[in-house]
């Protein structure tokens, strides 16, 4: 807990939300929400997915208008537009990155600034080395000229949040900052945001961790279904109350027994490499056994996910149930009972503007044909695969399976992301952050799954940041460092601390 | 550093950043030593010449496209400032004014498809297609079809010289180093470059990205004014099928300069070598003495060539000839596999 | 933005949760599919009405068939370029290959006299010349408006060099009474481009195929990932739209009772404006053949309309501009409005 | 987590129709606008067909410029002349435009004649023939239709014959060897492709003229110009020009200028140049002696005598003779004086 007892500066507070209410096509997200963050305090906003965090946000931010209430900054009303968050000194963290592929990072940390004041054109120089200092504040290794598109998403995030000190404001709001950030990253970005409440900004940080939540804020918002229901301050708040507030509901604590994994091997991995940093990787999964791959990131773990499932280099040697894999095809992969969930839902795990339907019923597609041999579809029959897939993950649509993807929370998505696979009992199952950015109790409920599909018979390769998860989950985890496999810990030796040694170049 | 590895260091560097460079010059070397007419300072004036209205058109084309959109009414809005020059209370006024006018019609139809591509959610290929036709018959309007010709004074522009050099070229090199200029060393043509990149994060950075947009293509109108301005100057006449099919060639030679139809990654120097390129092509053509026909068949080959050497990555070559092959040996097994 | 449809405070119990009030229009799940697909059905009906009071002689069977028979060609090129637009890609070659289609079909059967081999001769150049263009767009993944623009020049100029620019003619009267006497008065090429139309969205909606084809449309990286082979489903659709172009190459030759190398290439603004008229979205995953035909029906009735109206050929070009700008604003100004 | 921006809308059907409801009333409400404007200045009764009123013809050309104006004011003041109204229409180089053009006027407008500049010779036979089902008289003026059967009247200029004439003037040159640069039309336009052939025909094998180069232009004035420009370049020898059409000319003059070889006849530094269609820039070059001849295109005589045919067609009589070759009317500097009256360039000027 901060010590110190808390400086509340006297004049108006730096955000200050009043009665604030905004729908989209008839269903309300946020209904009447008032909270203020003072500067010199952190104030966390928890909430499940959907309880309408970021909606808060993009009308602080100014890119979304409420349909009632009122935003103002420093006791000022907030001015129309992106353009009137910034003016007052209020910067936002977003969390889909909001840089410019093409820009260098220079550009991209003074969008807004390109040209000194009085300065008739844009000079490239001066921006590189107003960029520099910041670059070094956030502890970025890479130097200003650098084009964005060559970035990592680490990288990007730390570009993302260099952008929003650049304009050194009175108060910052923070969206899920260190969602895709390895530990050590999230250290550095928590003891910034520590760095700025000493200095006075107002900071309002938006966080699924509940520790991050824990050790940086004072006060803790809680949102459910867009309404607040708790505003108190952090000492007053256990885990456990704050998670039942999120969700409204008891949680079950801890996570499920582990079912005895087969012995017979299912996944075997040869010196897999991507032909970049990732090489030499070796290590085998058994029959209802769930291997952790655990690392920090830019360890490579993608990678040797996307490696596996033909996405990505083709160097190294699978087998799958003892038959050799024809290297760099996905159809081969899924021939030979392989299944992958993507990291990124939105852009590579299911259609945001078709229905349900086709999103569920796209990988066992040529299973729905109505004549053995020709194209045809069944209607019938896939109406029949998809509602008992929907039922298997506990999807629930309000819009039914014709609803399009794009309507559904993030958990939501990710049960689907997850339930196209399911059709036929797949053999091996690679799982890339299966977890992030959606909510607790959806996140119980994919662990459920994940256990249930061991207890099948299928082999599963689950790659998290959230040590938590990995430990709680695996029978064995390997450790990913700087592209090779540092070392694999077995359940029962497999600790936070022998994790991190292995994660950060220790020895085992 | 002695000058030698210097100037090859500055060499270098250029060809880095404009791949075209040496393709443009290679191209110029083996027609000179082909066509013994070819390699003379009168030829490669009379090039720059007929490129210019060429460049002109495409630096606007670039910017275009660098906002991810695309502009086929270039050739219909050549058409229509030749109509309202050639008009009949324009085409009194003096040479300064008529250039005023011109200019400001440019940038009137450049902002018609600038707001409607900014403000409307209608794709800018479609914004454009319609504007196409409707300038197209404007034009045609005004002239009722006929041909003009143009008096001595707006002749001028097209076959006058300046400081030793025809004014179509001065022109065009005052508006590729000014396009160029514009794009790199302003916040216009870096948040140019910025919303073909991200839409979403330009809205996020509160960009305005409604009026670059608009400003893009108002720029396109303005140029293509420009352009018309030195075309007609060269012709002498307005006639109805001037700058019919004008659109792809302009396309061509921004795509052949590497300016990527994607949005966001493009260069102004790019376009202007294209362009030189493709008039290089055509005289070129002139001089072997081919046969008409095969004017077309090279024009869509130095395009094709041009695509698939920046579009494919040599890598992803390698694997798209394994995947043709195997493809071939299973073969195409119809629409109903 | 939070997702509008936040989940409901209870998520207990499976299953899928009843819509509460269902009216039948206001649910898009309930709601057949191609119910969407008639958005523009209004607007060609109004289209009709006003054109019928501006000039009469509209109506008439005569005039309905013309409207038809005159529509056929590019209705039929443009189920092609549908499939090719549903996949995210657009195809400027299809003028081309209507002209060569129809110069290599009639060269044959001048040259041999045998219909069949002549017709045959046609199809197999233009789906050769998509499949050509296909693998270069989908394997070297190459941007689809260059390559194809770099196809219209070549295919043009190849075709005009082989026929020397001559038209070859004349047809046989049994392959020009193709495009003119038929059932009912209404020529084969009408009823041929109608049974097309329902074989093609028959075919996207309700095969494997056509499924993929939307689905690589709409997400290309989810398709990939989720099994469906991208390569050959982005060639096919340019092959597919490679045949379609060249049964409108034919039926254009009997229709004009002699081949031409630049036959085809006025209809490129046709054929596309009228499938993004229709609805179709340019960016893919989002479109149908019913979509399409509506479109292709606005333009016919339009540039008929307008010439009974006996306009200006040059107003006749701006009000076609306008309408086909104001008909994809229609959907354009519903999301700006939003 | 925030929301795709661009989320696809809520496209309930009713507001979907509903607002393309609204625009197309917007658009229809234009279009008649249009309509009555251009009626009133197109002379045609306002669309309504002309049963029983005026004996209408229907026109429909394959483009506009400026002969084919020529040709539709010939065409207008014969009409009016004779009592008859005239519905116009252009089917800008698209042969199945001009196609259901002509369906729409025979079978909707109900016109009484038609009279047609056909894009293409070949294609334009199943309209002539279903004029013929429909017993209106169909005449063709200025480009000949190959299938003679279903043609009433044809009056046309004859492109072979123009380009012997051309040939004929070259050969005629007093300047020896000539080397001639050839302009090229649209390389798909029968025309065009009759106009090169009767020259390179006329001109094989004959000594001291020689065809140095051959420039496409496909009837565009840029073209033109940057193809002269090149072929002076290629080729500073090139002494003699044929120019397949008056339109072309000012580029052509232009490209010469620049070259500082646009000299009147008998400066050394003189191009010889011939053209077709006797357009005003033809006759201006002629005053101005810089073009040696130009075999112009008897526009007149294509109005009257089709409207001429139309009237005996009308009274039943059979049209003797069904085909006039109307050869171009050679205009060079010696019968200047006589014959301009004659041309249509002239005429106006």
């Amino acid at each position: 807990m901060p010590d110190g007892e808390l400086t509340v500066a006297s004049q108006a507070p730096a955000i200050a939300v009043a009665n604030v209410s905004k729908s989209f096509g008839g269903i309300t997200a946020v209904d009447s929400v008032s909270f203020v963050v003072s500067s010199g305090e952190v104030v966390a906003l928890a909430g499940e997915n959907g309880a309408g965090k970021s909606t808060i946000k993009n009308i602080i931010s100014g890119t979304l208008r409420p349909d009632s209430g009122q935003v103002s900054f420093g006791g000022a009303p907030a001015a129309e537009g992106v353009g009137g968050a910034k003016h007052s000194g209020v910067a936002t963290v977003h969390q889909e990155t909001s840089l410019f592929p093409d820009l260098t990072v220079a550009e991209n940390i003074l969008i807004d600034r390109l040209r000194a004041p009085g300065r008739a054109t844009v000079q490239p120089g001066r921006l590189r080395r107003a960029a520099a200092p910041v670059l070094r504040r956030v502890g970025a290794g890479f130097g200003p000229e650098m084009v964005v598109r060559d970035l990592s998403a680490g990288q990007r995030q730390l570009v993302e949040i260099a952008k929003a000190l650049a304009a050194d404001p009175r108060a910052i709001v923070f969206d899920e900052p260190t969602a895709s950030l390895n530990l050590a990253e999230r250290e550095l970005i928590m003891r910034i945001v520590e760095q700025l409440r000493a200095d006075g900004v107002a900071v309002l940080y938006i966080s699924h961790y509940l520790e991050e939540i824990a050790r940086l804020s004072q006060r803790v918002v809680v949102m459910r279904d867009g309404h607040v229901v708790a505003d108190r301050p952090t000492s007053e708040l256990d885990r456990g109350t704050l998670e039942s507030l999120m969700v409204g509901r008891e949680l079950a604590q801890g996570y499920p027994t582990l079912p005895r994994p087969g012995n017979t091997r299912r996944l075997s991995v040869r010196d897999l490499g991507d032909g970049g940093r990732v090489s030499g990787v070796s290590f085998d999964i058994a029959e209802g056994e769930i291997f952790g791959l655990a690392g920090l990131m830019g360890s490579g773990r993608t990678e040797v996910a996307r490696a596996i499932f033909g996405l990505a280099g083709n160097i190294g040697h699978i087998e799958v149930n003892g038959g050799r894999l024809r290297r760099g095809s996905v159809r081969a992969c899924i021939a030979a009972g392989m299944a992958f969930v993507t990291e990124d839902r939105r852009h590579e795990g299911l259609f945001l503007d078709r229905p349900i339907r086709e999103s569920l019923s796209i990988v066992a597609l040529d299973s729905v044909r109505r004549y053995r041999r020709t194209g045809w579809l069944d209607n019938g029959c896939e109406r029949r695969m998809t509602e008992d897939l929907a039922s298997k993950v506990h999807l629930v649509a309000r819009g039914g399976l014709g609803a399009d993807g794009g309507s559904l929370s993030g958990g939501n998505q990710q049960k689907i992301v997850l339930g196209k696979w399911l059709v036929s009992p797949p053999r091996v199952i690679i799982l890339d952050e299966p977890t992030r950015g959606i909510d607790v109790g959806a996140k119980a409920e994919i662990h459920r799954l994940l256990v249930g599909l061991a207890q099948a018979g299928s082999s599963i390769l689950l790659i998290s940041s959230e040590m938590e998860e990995v430990l709680g989950l695996s029978h064995r985890i390997g450790v990913m460092h700087d592209g090779r496999l540092a070392g694999v810990l077995d359940r029962s030796q497999a600790t936070q601390e022998t994790v991190i040694r292995l994660a950060t170049g220790g020895s085992q | 550093m002695n000058p030698v590895t210097d100037i090859y260091r500055r060499l270098h560097a250029a060809t880095r950043r404009e791949p075209l460079l040496p393709v443009l010059l290679v191209l110029l070397l083996a027609l000179s030593v082909t066509y013994h007419g070819f390699a003379s300072v009168t030829n490669f004036r009379n090039i720059a010449v007929q490129a210019s209205p060429l460049i002109i058109a495409a630096v606007g084309m670039t910017y275009v496209i660098m906002t991810a959109g695309i502009d086929l009414s270039v050739g219909s809005m050549l058409f229509l400032a030749a109509a309202i020059e050639s008009s009949h209370p324009v085409v009194g006024l003096p040479t300064a004014a008529v250039f005023a006018v011109i200019c400001a019609t440019g940038v009137g139809m450049g902002l018609v498809n600038g707001l409607a591509v900014a403000l409307t959610r209608v794709p800018a290929l479609i914004v454009t297609l319609a504007t196409m036709q409707v300038f197209r018959g404007a034009g045609g309007h005004i002239t009722g079809q006929q041909n003009i010709n143009l008096p001595a004074n707006l002749r001028g522009i097209g076959t006058g010289s300046l400081l030793g050099a025809p004014t179509p070229i001065l022109l065009a090199a005052a508006v590729a180093l000014s396009g160029g200029f514009v794009f790199s060393r302003s916040t216009f043509g870096r948040y140019i470059q910025a919303v073909g990149s991200s839409a979403d994060a330009a809205v996020n950075a509160g960009l305005p990205t409604r009026r670059v947009i608009a400003g893009a293509y108002a720029l396109a109108g303005l140029l293509a004014a420009v352009a018309s301005l030195t075309e007609t100057a060269r012709l002498g006449t307005v006639q109805p099928s001037i700058g019919q099919g004008y659109e792809l060639t302009v396309i061509t030679a921004v795509v052949l300069g590497g300016t990527s139809l994607f949005g966001g990654r493009g260069s102004i120097g790019g376009a202007v070598l294209g362009a030189l390129i493709l008039t290089t092509v055509q005289t070129g053509l002139v001089f072997s003495g081919t046969s008409p026909y095969v004017f077309d068949i090279v024009r869509g080959g130095v395009l094709l060539a041009a695509v698939l050497a920046a579009g494919a990555r040599w890598r992803n070559l390698a694997q798209a000839a394994g995947l043709v092959s195997r493809l071939v040996t299973r073969g195409t097994d119809g629409p109903t596999a | 933005m939070e997702g509008s449809a936040t989940e409901p405070s209870t998520a207990s119990g499976a299953g899928i949760a009843r819509p509460a009030r269902l009216a039948w229009l206001r649910d898009p799940a309930r709601r057949p599919g191609w119910f969407a697909d008639l958005a523009m059905l209004p607007a060609l009906i109004l289209l009709i009405l006003v054109l019928s009071v501006l000039t009469d002689g509209l109506l008439t069977s005569s005039n309905l068939i013309n409207v038809l028979s005159q529509s056929a060609v590019v209705g039929i090129a443009a189920i092609g370029a549908t499939f090719v637009i549903l996949t995210g890609g657009i195809d400027l070659s299809t003028g081309s290959v209507i002209g060569a289609s129809g110069v290599a079909g009639a060269w044959i059967i001048t040259s041999t006299g045998n219909l069949a081999a002549g017709i045959a001769a046609g199809l197999v150049t233009g789906t050769v010349i998509g499949l050509v263009t296909g693998v270069i767009v989908a394997t070297l993944n190459v941007v689809p408006f260059a390559v194809t623009l770099a196809a219209l020049y070549v295919v043009s100029g190849c075709t005009t060099l082989l026929s020397h620019g001559r038209t070859i003619a004349p047809m046989p009267a049994g392959f020009i009474s193709f495009s003119i006497d038929g059932p009912g008065g209404v020529p084969y090429a009408v009823w041929l481009a109608g049974v097309l139309y329902v074989i093609a969205q028959t075919v996207l909606t309700r095969t494997a195929w056509g499924r993929r084809v939307v689905h690589v449309g709409a997400n290309v990286d989810v398709a990939r990932i989720s099994g469906v082979d991208v390569v050959r489903t982005r060639t096919s659709a340019y092959l597919v739209a490679g045949l379609f172009s060249a049964i409108a190459g034919m039926t254009l030759t009997s229709g004009l009772a002699g081949a031409g190398a630049s036959m085809g290439s006025p209809l490129l603004l046709n054929i596309v404006g009228a499938v993004v008229l229709g609805g179709t979205s340019l960016s893919g995953g989002r479109g149908s053949l019913l979509r399409t035909g509506i479109g292709v029906l606005f333009l016919g009735f339009l540039s008929n309309g307008m010439s009974l109206l006996g306009l200006q050929d040059y107003d006749q070009q701006m009000v076609t501009g306008s309408f086909i700008f104001l008909a994809a604003s229609a959907d354009g100004l519903l999301r700006w409005r939003r | 987590m925030t929301e795709h921006h661009r989320k696809k809308p809520k496209g309930v059907i009713v507001r979907t129709s509903g607002v393309a409801w609204c625009v197309t009333m917007v658009a229809a409400a234009s279009l008649g606008l249009v309509a009555c404007s251009s009626s009133a200045n197109s002379g045609s009764a306002g669309g309504g067909s002309t049963a029983g009123k005026k004996y209408t013809i229907g026109v429909s050309f394959d483009l506009l410029n400026a002969i084919r104006q020529a040709e539709k004011s010939s065409i207008q003041s014969a009409a009016q002349a004779a009592g008859y109204s005239v519905v116009f229409d252009v089917a800008d180089q698209d042969a199945q435009k001009q196609a259901s053009q002509i369906q729409d006027l025979i079978q909707t407008q109900k016109v009484n004649a038609v009279i047609v500049i056909a894009q293409d010779g070949q294609q334009i036979a199943a309209s002539a023939s279903l004029a013929k089902a429909h017993k209106v008289p169909f005449l063709a003026i200025d480009r000949s239709i190959a299938d003679q059967q279903d043609v009433t009247f044809q009056i046309t200029g004859d492109p072979v014959a123009d380009g012997k004439a051309v040939a004929s003037q070259f050969l005629a040159a007093k300047t020896r060897p000539l080397k001639v640069l050839e302009l090229v039309g649209g390389l798909t336009d029968q025309n065009a492709i009759g106009r090169r052939d009767g020259f390179n025909a006329a001109l094989a094998g004959q000594p001291g003229v020689t065809i140095v180069s051959q420039v496409p232009t496909d009837w565009n004035p840029t073209e033109a110009l940057n193809g002269t420009s090149n072929a002076l370049q290629k080729d500073p020898a090139i002494n003699a020009i044929y120019i397949p059409s008056d339109f072309l000319l000012p580029s052509v003059q232009s490209a010469l200028t620049a070259a500082g070889r646009l000299a009147p006849i008998g400066n050394p530094k003189h191009v010889f140049m011939v053209t077709i269609d006797g357009d005003q820039n033809g006759c201006k070059a002629m005053q101005a002696k810089t073009l040696d001849a130009d075999i112009a295109t008897p526009v007149a005589d294509f109005g009257k005598q089709a409207i001429a045919a139309i009237t005996s067609a009308r009274g039943g009589k059979a049209v003797t003779p069904k085909a006039v070759e109307a050869k171009g009317l050679i205009l060079d500097q010696a019968n200047y004086a006589a014959t301009s009256g004659q041309v249509w360039g002239c005429a106006s000027s």
